[in-house]
């Protein structure tokens, strides 16, 4: 509850980043969730060392079960329907996962803040121009476009990411929007531009680091979108094309058999989940741990 | 199910009009056997035409055909079946503001014309062997007074035919049901029907189908994945069917070089991924028992699908060797799409990357995918062809080596072996011409033949049925056990 | 002697870990009795809020009561199950908080929120419920109450919701009445109703009342005893002309000698006849769009009006919340674009220079914002912000940082400061960082958009000594906006009082003061409170009893 | 406030036409309608002739042109794949879409509101970490793999619901399940944020001082401000929800609109397509102007004086 007691801020420790390490550090959903996706991106970059090539097929060992489940350890998670090792194209899979999320984020960030500062900095003309292209982005049903524009040139994988980057930045543009209005009203940027400062100094140096926070919130928040968009993607035939090894992919691949070897759609879809599932704890430790230092 | 004498089908597709000649989707031609009919009637097992809307027939000349048409015949509503209604289907559907879609089943008409109540005459531009297949096939009659009334669009909602089963109800893309018409002829070659209702509902995913399917919600589902048709068959209450069809895989490249840089122009590219390939492999374990591998252009048993063509067998180091001939000794690299059976296609893609081809699948919906190629951009691609259940080449091959915008070698030579196999009468010269054209296409390897494609059935253990060769469920042979 | 409403025993509450101290309130002790109005003072962070709201059983959950007793009416409010308390909360002891703008909810009608405490609290009918609150509505001299009822809280000036607040706080009659500064967000017209009210209101209802507030001009006014505290304990109490008079505790003696005299304290300045500042018919009228909340708007802020500031002058400019400052400011510093007018600095046309003109031109004038808080980057260093201005005029950094270095000392911090983040220092520090950043450029012309009003008065007067020694040291110009008529009369040379976007009256701090012609400066200076009570002179005191 | 209106529905208007014209354009990229619609069998000519048939060979400009005046007299042309009124096809698939979209978000504002004001009232309790593990769980299944096991487990293992279509209320249950579930996170998380502020607000400081019950303060005093914004975003995952139900209906053969949308994509079915993705628009904006009334009834400061 905030008693509105505005206590004397007393000199304590360095400087923000400080701070928030040490919020961090004590943050039990943070530091589990960060563990989780340190193990990922190891998993993603040490994909080389899988013990099959993922690609390699052998249509005389198709799905072949998990050790757990009856298998044999030269197949420690089975293959799938072409005999393809499991565990293999799983850390392959990583990866490629990541790497659509990481891509399309990337570009609906760059998308969504570049608008949504011009808009919350400028104000005026430039803001209902922007708010005008953000009701019809978000008044365009996103995912009927993305299988439409996936079907005409195709599901590579950059077709993919790309796609995603050009639909998902509607998020970044609304929160940074109001974030950046909200800065931008604050008294320390009256003060920068009556010292002189230059428009491109007050986005660099003075907005950009105070709505620096949301912008990692909303990224993580919409890179465990991407994701499972890609996942749904690829249930429709419509992701990444095979035999790359998208974790979306292999659920898809798997649904077929759903019903008899479930595991093949069980191991990707737990994946999936767990990664996810970080993302958002991640984001949420995030906004914890940076949401604080608005106020001062 | 067998309690209400409701049988509950499963398709994976909808039956997109009911209006048959504006549908070419193979649920359009099942649902046309059991609710209409057409003049004559192929019989499945023997390939014998037998009289059903026409009792007698005879060529006048080679453009020019006399039908004698049956007596007695009524329509589902009640009118009565003569030659008007025979010649205003045919010259109706002829006409071009009528924009029908599956033209094929008219278009080798001219025109037809009432000699009296009971005979017709059919007059064809130019001289067309395979008539008698389309006409046995999906040139059904419809009830010329009705028709003229509702209109394209309204016989769409509440179609009528003659049939031995009649339309109660169509809900567009989701389901239509049947009943079972008690006035259907006597002497048809078709049985009557035997289940009272018949119920088609439309479920895209496979999983929710056999969902269905164990919890008693239907009575049948086809095209079942083989993989877990066979996990289907140890179950009880259930029985797994597997039967052919004219369904043919076939890899096509681009020989005419038509996407301006192709490496498939080279013979020893294309003999190459023929050689590359092990089709055998791939058709058993993930086609099934039933699929068979074929080496000639066309189906098996397609009037004119000469067999004793140059084959391929799976040879990686001899592919090898014709690439590095080729001048491709660092392997190559090519865009391969396809629109359907994505295991299958990486399978494929697996076995052309053993020899250094690396193949990138680009799965597409099927227009498009066919747009591309008919604008000749497509080096590679993985397709299937079911000849619309048409036992002739006619409804094959010539439809891919004529020059048209499927024509991705553009031989000349076989394209005017495959013209004249089309349009002469006679069934030798017919045969001799398709041989050759089919024996070069072999010897040049412009396609990769694959296999042919069974079809899984998974009906309730209550329901009687036997399915056929040509793909087409005919819902008056089924019946409860 | 009559039982006392309300008896604090020896109360401390535990702040939490990682507080600045350990406990909020500490060992606290004292009585109200009915009847009473005790003003507990101190500055801000002294726990005067947190005892209020241990009273009200409200407070935080954060916050644990480790001793003491609180009895009311007999029992130990303390040792009260939660529901018991509650049905004492709004029946026998109530509250009224400072921000009348928030206190009520914005979805429903003032009528209903009132009526809820009979709700609550009573049997009565709807039809006897919506007579007691009209009765309030007027009690609490509201104007048309009919219309007031079924007013929702945004339709209310700050002012009328905080009557409708104090009407909520007297619907049961209560014995005792906790008020934590009811009239701090107020302006000083509307707070002299108010604090009129709250002396009506004690009268007749015999009401013990408990006003918490860190003005010394209001406790003049409406204190019978008086309580200080700091830091979390009681450092003096007694009646209000003991504390007022005769302060005993060096630290009262410190807060009130920090209370800005009415007459003004700065050596007359010498001013020149040069002009500083022109400005001549400058006006700003806001264009506000077609909301949900009505049609389209025309406000006009500021009326066309002159002004003319000479070298090394102070202007002061008072005037009511809304009654177009900070915009006239805004205006000058070329924040926003005046809408008509001229603001001529050494002949130049500021309103007319185009933006890169203008950067040039700003090194003249530069500002001082009222929130320290917000006034400073929390993301950038103290240093990193100083010498940003100097740079952006093409000075060599290290010449700014020798610049930022000697100014962080003539401001008394350390050179240390330099190099640490704004979150590490407390409002007064900030607020001396600003004044420091806003004079790396060596501007001619230093605004002050109130610059103190967020300050406690202790630190207020030393950041106005500050602002003083440095307006003599670099012979400024200054802009002083303030809505406090005193910190006006103590560092002003002229004055100009607005009123509605107009200027109403100027004229030196005498001529205002003295002989005000406006009526609505009049009715401005008579709501001043506390004028009986002369502040007295620390120097004829005795030593403080704590020495 | 009617000035307001109208010019936010003139706005609406313009985003409606402008991602009209964004379909349209997108559509036609897509391919050569001509080609899906002369079907498989089709020769070049034949697909020539449908081009013609169709006015495909007209000028884009012109063939926009004259589906909004078709579509401003209430007409999208015909199906090409199903050859019928776009209007009769679509208007039962829509009702079907709508069923579950207003079902779904009725399910995930009864879950996510109490579940987010219990939240809220204790935060960081263990029951505010289950709530919030409930969210994030949510966002991280995949709808269609959560439809397939629901349908595991109710229409296989138990056989109490049917796995498919739209016969009984019953088929709408797992639906809705798998609909509801994923649109409650968001609405959680927000109804929580929403309410820890409104509690921590002065106005619910001064119902405490008043003496109020704790039920009063929540439901009266506190959800009321809380939920504003929560409407506002339960229409923009309204709009969402219909678009987006395209996997749910294909994983249960729900014959609804989101379903229809996509097939008529990869059939190139412009008429179908061109209506659906306009409808879904329109009603993305019609929510949005319908929370913009309904926040204007519950804050009486968004209505007119
Ligand atoms: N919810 C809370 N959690 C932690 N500490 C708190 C909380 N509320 C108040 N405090 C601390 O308790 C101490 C006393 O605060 P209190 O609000 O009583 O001060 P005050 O005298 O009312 O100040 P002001 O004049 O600013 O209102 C301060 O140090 C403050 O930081
Ligand atoms: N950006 C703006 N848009 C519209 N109206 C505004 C804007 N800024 C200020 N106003 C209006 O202009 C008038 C003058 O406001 P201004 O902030 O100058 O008053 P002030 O005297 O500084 O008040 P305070 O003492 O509260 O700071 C007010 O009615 C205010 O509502
Ligand atoms: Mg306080
Ligand atoms: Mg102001």
């Amino acid at each position: 509850m905030a008693e509105n007691t505005a206590s004397p801020a007393k000199p304590r420790d360095q400087s923000p980043r400080a701070r928030m390490l040490r919020r961090a550090r004590s943050h039990t959903g943070f530091l589990i969730s960060s563990a989780i996706l340190i193990l990922v991106v190891l998993i993603a970059i040490l994909a080389p060392l899988a013990p099959h090539d993922p690609y390699k097929q052998d249509l005389l060992a198709r799905t072949v079960p998990p050790v757990f489940l009856g298998g044999s350890w030269e197949h420690i998670l089975g293959t799938d329907a072409l005999g393809r090792d499991f565990l293999s194209r799983l850390m392959y899979g990583a990866r490629i996962s990541l790497s659509i999320g990481l891509v399309a984020v990337a570009i609906s960030a760059v998308i969504g803040t570049t608008l949504g500062i011009l808009a919350g900095f400028f104000g005026g003309r430039v803001d209902r121009v922007v708010l005008f292209i953000i009701n019809v982005r978000l008044a365009l049903p996103g995912i009927l476009i993305m299988l439409a524009v996936v079907s005409l040139f195709g599901g590579s994988l950059m077709t993919v990411m790309i796609v995603m980057g050009l639909l998902l930045w509607d998020r970044f543009a609304v929160v940074l929007r109001s974030a950046t209005r909200q800065v931008r009203s604050m008294e320390y940027i009256a003060a920068a531009e009556v010292q002189g400062a230059s428009t491109l100094q007050l986005l660099v140096k003075d907005i950009l680091p105070n709505i620096a926070n949301h912008l990692i919130v909303i990224a993580t928040v919409e890179l465990a979108h991407a994701i499972i968009l890609e996942a749904a993607l690829s249930f429709l035939g419509l992701g990444v094309q095979p035999p790359t090894p998208s974790w979306g992919l292999m659920i898809s691949e798997g649904k077929e058999m759903l019903l008899f070897d479930s595991w093949l759609i069980t191991i990707p879809g737990i994946a999936l989940m767990i990664l996810v599932l970080a993302i958002n704890m991640f984001g949420d430790g995030l906004r914890d741990i940076t949401e604080p230092e608005g106020r001062n | 199910d067998k309690a209400n004498d409701t049988a509950t089908l499963l398709f994976t597709k909808e039956l997109d009009n009911a209006n048959l000649y504006y549908t070419t989707a193979r649920e359009g031609t099942v649902v046309g056997y059991s609710a209409f009919d057409t003049l004559m009637y192929r019989d499945p097992a023997t390939g014998d035409y037998l009289p059903c809307l026409a009792t007698e027939w005879e060529w006048v000349d080679d453009k020019t055909l006399k039908l004698k048409l049956r007596e007695g015949v009524t329509f589902h509503n009640g009118e009565a079946f003569n030659a008007d209604d025979v010649v205003y289907t045919i010259n109706t559907m002829l006409d071009p503001a009528q924009g029908i879609k599956n033209k094929g089943l008219v278009s080798f008409i001219d025109h037809a014309e009432k000699i009296d109540d009971f005979t017709v005459v059919l007059h064809l531009p130019a001289p067309y062997p395979a008539a008698f297949e389309y006409l046995a096939g999906n040139t059904v009659i419809y009830p010329n007074e009705y028709y003229a009334e509702v209109g394209a669009q309204g016989f769409s909602m509440k179609p009528v035919g003659t049939g031995p089963y009649m339309f109660t109800e169509i809900v567009p893309g989701q389901s239509f049901t049947l009943e079972r018409f008690d006035g259907y002829f006597k002497d048809s070659p078709k049985s009557a029907a035997k289940i009272k209702t018949i119920h088609v509902r439309t479920i895209p995913d496979v999983n929710t189908q056999i969902a269905e399917l164990m919890s008693g919600g239907a009575d049948f589902i086809w095209q079942v994945p083989t993989d877990q048709a066979e996990k289907l068959a140890s179950r009880s209450g259930l029985n797994v069917i597997s039967e052919t069809t004219m369904r043919i895989g076939y890899i096509t490249m681009d020989a005419a070089n038509r996407t301006g840089n192709s490496p498939f122009t080279d013979p020893l590219v294309r003999k190459a991924v023929n050689h590359a390939i092990n089709r055998d492999a791939i058709a058993k374990a993930l086609l099934g028992e039933k699929a068979q591998v074929i080496n000639s252009a066309c189906f098996p048993t397609q009037l004119g699908c000469e067999q004793d063509v140059t084959t391929y067998d799976y040879d990686p180091a001899k592919a090898k060797e014709l690439l590095a001939e080729a001048g491709h000794a660092d392997g190559l690299t090519v865009e391969f799409y396809a629109y359907r059976d994505r295991q299958l296609a990486e399978a494929m893609a697996g076995m052309l990357a053993e020899v250094g081809i690396t193949a990138n699948i680009n799965m597409m919906q099927y227009s498009a995918l066919s747009d591309k190629i008919s604008s000749g951009e497509v080096g590679m691609a993985f397709m299937t062809w079911g000849s619309g259940s048409i036992n002739d080449v006619a409804a094959s091959t010539a439809r891919f080596f004529t020059n048209s915008a499927w024509d991705q070698s553009h031989d000349q030579e076989v394209a005017d072996w495959v013209n004249t196999g089309s349009t002469v009468v006679d069934v030798a010269e017919r045969k001799e011409n398709y041989s050759k054209a089919l024996k070069k296409i072999a010897d040049e390897a412009y396609w990769v033949p694959l296999w042919t494609y069974p079809t899984n059935y998974v009906i309730s253990a209550d329901l009687d049925f036997v399915p056929t060769a040509d793909e087409v469920v005919r819902f008056f042979d089924m019946s409860w056990k | 002697m009559t039982a006392p409403v309300l008896s604090i025993r020896n109360l401390t509450v535990d702040l939490p870990e990682g507080g600045d101290r350990p406990h909020a309130v500490q060992g606290l002790t004292f009585d109200i009795l009915p009847n009473e109005t005790v003003c507990v003072v101190g500055e801000s962070g002294s726990g005067k809020s947190i005892t209020s709201f241990t009273a009200m059983g409200l407070l935080p959950r954060a916050l644990k009561v480790s001793s003491g007793e609180v009895i009311f009416e007999g029992r130990d409010l303390l040792t009260l199950k939660e529901e018991e308390h509650m049905r004492l909360r709004g029946k026998r002891m109530a509250m009224i908080f400072q921000e009348p703008m928030t206190a009520l909810n914005p979805c429903y009608t003032v009528g209903n929120q009132i009526e809820e405490v009979f709700q609550a609290h009573s049997r009565l009918t709807r039809a006897e419920m919506g007579e007691r609150t009209l009765d309030l509505l007027n009690e609490v001299k509201l104007p048309s109450p009919k219309r007031i009822y079924h007013s929702f809280p945004h339709q209310l000036s700050g002012g009328q919701r905080q009557r409708i607040v104090i009407a909520i706080a007297l619907a049961m009659d209560p014995a005792l009445l906790i008020a934590d500064e009811p009239t701090t967000a107020l302006d000083v017209t509307t707070q002299a109703q108010i604090l009129d009210l709250m002396n009506e209101l004690k009268q007749r209802h015999k009401a013990g009342i408990m006003f918490v507030t860190h003005d010394f001009d209001v406790v003049a006014e409406v204190a019978d005893r008086v309580i200080v505290m700091r830091r979390g304990e009681i450092v003096e109490q007694g009646t209000a002309s003991e504390v007022l008079n005769a302060p005993r505790h060096s630290y009262t003696r410190q807060l009130i000698d920090a209370v800005p005299r009415r007459t003004r304290t700065a050596p007359t300045h010498e001013a020149g006849r040069e002009v500083a500042l022109d400005v001549r018919g400058l006006s700003k009228t806001y264009h506000i769009g077609a909301t949900m909340l009505g049609e389209a708007q025309t406000i006009h802020a500021v009326k066309p009006l002159d002004l003319t500031v000479y070298r090394g002058e102070t202007l002061g400019i008072v005037g009511e919340s809304g009654s177009g400052k900070s915009t006239l400011v805004k205006c000058l510093m070329r924040l926003t674009d005046p809408t008509t007018g001229q603001i001529l600095i050494d002949g130049t046309d500021v309103a007319a220079s185009s933006r890169g003109a203008l950067r040039a031109s700003r090194k003249d004038m530069q500002i001082v914002f009222q929130d320290p808080y917000g006034s400073l980057n929390p993301r950038r260093t103290v240093g990193d912000q100083m010498v940003q201005g100097p740079l952006n005029f093409g000075a060599r950094r290290a010449d700014a940082t020798k610049r930022a270095m000697e100014l962080l000392q003539i401001v008394r911090l350390g050179e240390e400061a330099f190099w640490r983040y704004p979150s590490q220092f407390s409002g007064g520090q900030r607020q001396r960082i600003c004044i420091a950043r806003a004079l790396m450029l060596d501007p001619k012309i230093l605004i002050a958009d109130e610059a103190v009003s967020a300050l406690d008065v202790s630190v207020q007067k030393e950041v106005l000594d500050l602002l003083r020694d440095i307006r003599r040291r670099m012979n400024l110009t200054m802009l002083f906006i303030t809505h406090d008529l005193r910190v006006a009369a103590q560092v002003s040379d002229k004055l100009i009082v607005m009123s509605e976007g107009e200027v109403v009256e100027r004229g030196s701090v005498a001529e205002v003061f003295g002989n005000p012609t406006h009526p609505y400066t009049r009715k401005l200076i008579d709501a001043m409170p506390g004028q009986t009570w002369e502040v007295p002179d620390m120097a004829t005191l005795g030593p403080a009893s704590d020495l | 406030m009617l000035r307001y209106f109208v010019s936010k529905l003139g706005l609406a208007l313009l985003v409606a036409l402008t991602v009209s014209s964004i379909s349209f354009l997108l559509v036609f990229a897509a391919g050569d309608p001509a080609i899906a619609i002369a079907g498989e069998n089709a020769t070049a000519e034949d697909v020539q002739a449908v081009r013609e048939f169709y006015g495909y060979d007209r000028p884009l400009v012109v063939q926009y042109g004259s589906w909004l005046w078709g579509v401003l007299h209430g007409d999208f042309g015909v199906s090409t794949y199903f050859n019928q009124p776009v209007s009769s096809l679509i208007g039962p698939r829509l009702a079907v879409t709508m069923t579950l979209g207003f079902l779904s978000i009725a399910l995930a504002l009864a879950i996510s509101i109490p579940l987010g004001v219990l939240a809220a009232m204790r935060p960081n309790s263990a029951l505010d970490r289950i709530a919030l593990s409930i969210a994030v769980f949510g966002q991280a299944i995949p709808n269609f793999w959560m439809g397939l096991l629901l349908i595991m487990f109710f229409s296989i293992h138990l056989g109490i619901l049917p796995a498919s279509g739209t016969d009984s209320w019953k088929s709408f249950v797992m639906p809705m399940i798998v609909l509801g579930t994923s649109a409650t996170p968001a609405i959680m998380r927000l109804t929580r944020t929403g309410m820890i502020e409104v509690l921590g607000s002065d106005y619910v400081r001064t119902a405490r001082a008043k003496g109020l019950p704790q039920r009063k303060i929540l439901f009266k005093h506190a959800l009321r401000n809380a939920v504003i914004p929560v409407v506002s975003l339960a229409a923009v995952q309204l709009g969402f929800l219909l678009g987006g139900s395209v996997v749910v209906e294909s994983v249960f053969a729900l014959n609804g609109a989101g379903y229809a949308a996509w097939q008529s994509i990869s059939r190139n079915d412009l008429p179908t397509m061109q209506a659906l993705i306009l409808i879904f628009s329109m009603f993305y904006i019609f929510f949005n102007l319908l929370a913009d009334v309904l926040n204007a009834w519950l804050d009486p400061r968004l209505r007119g004086n």
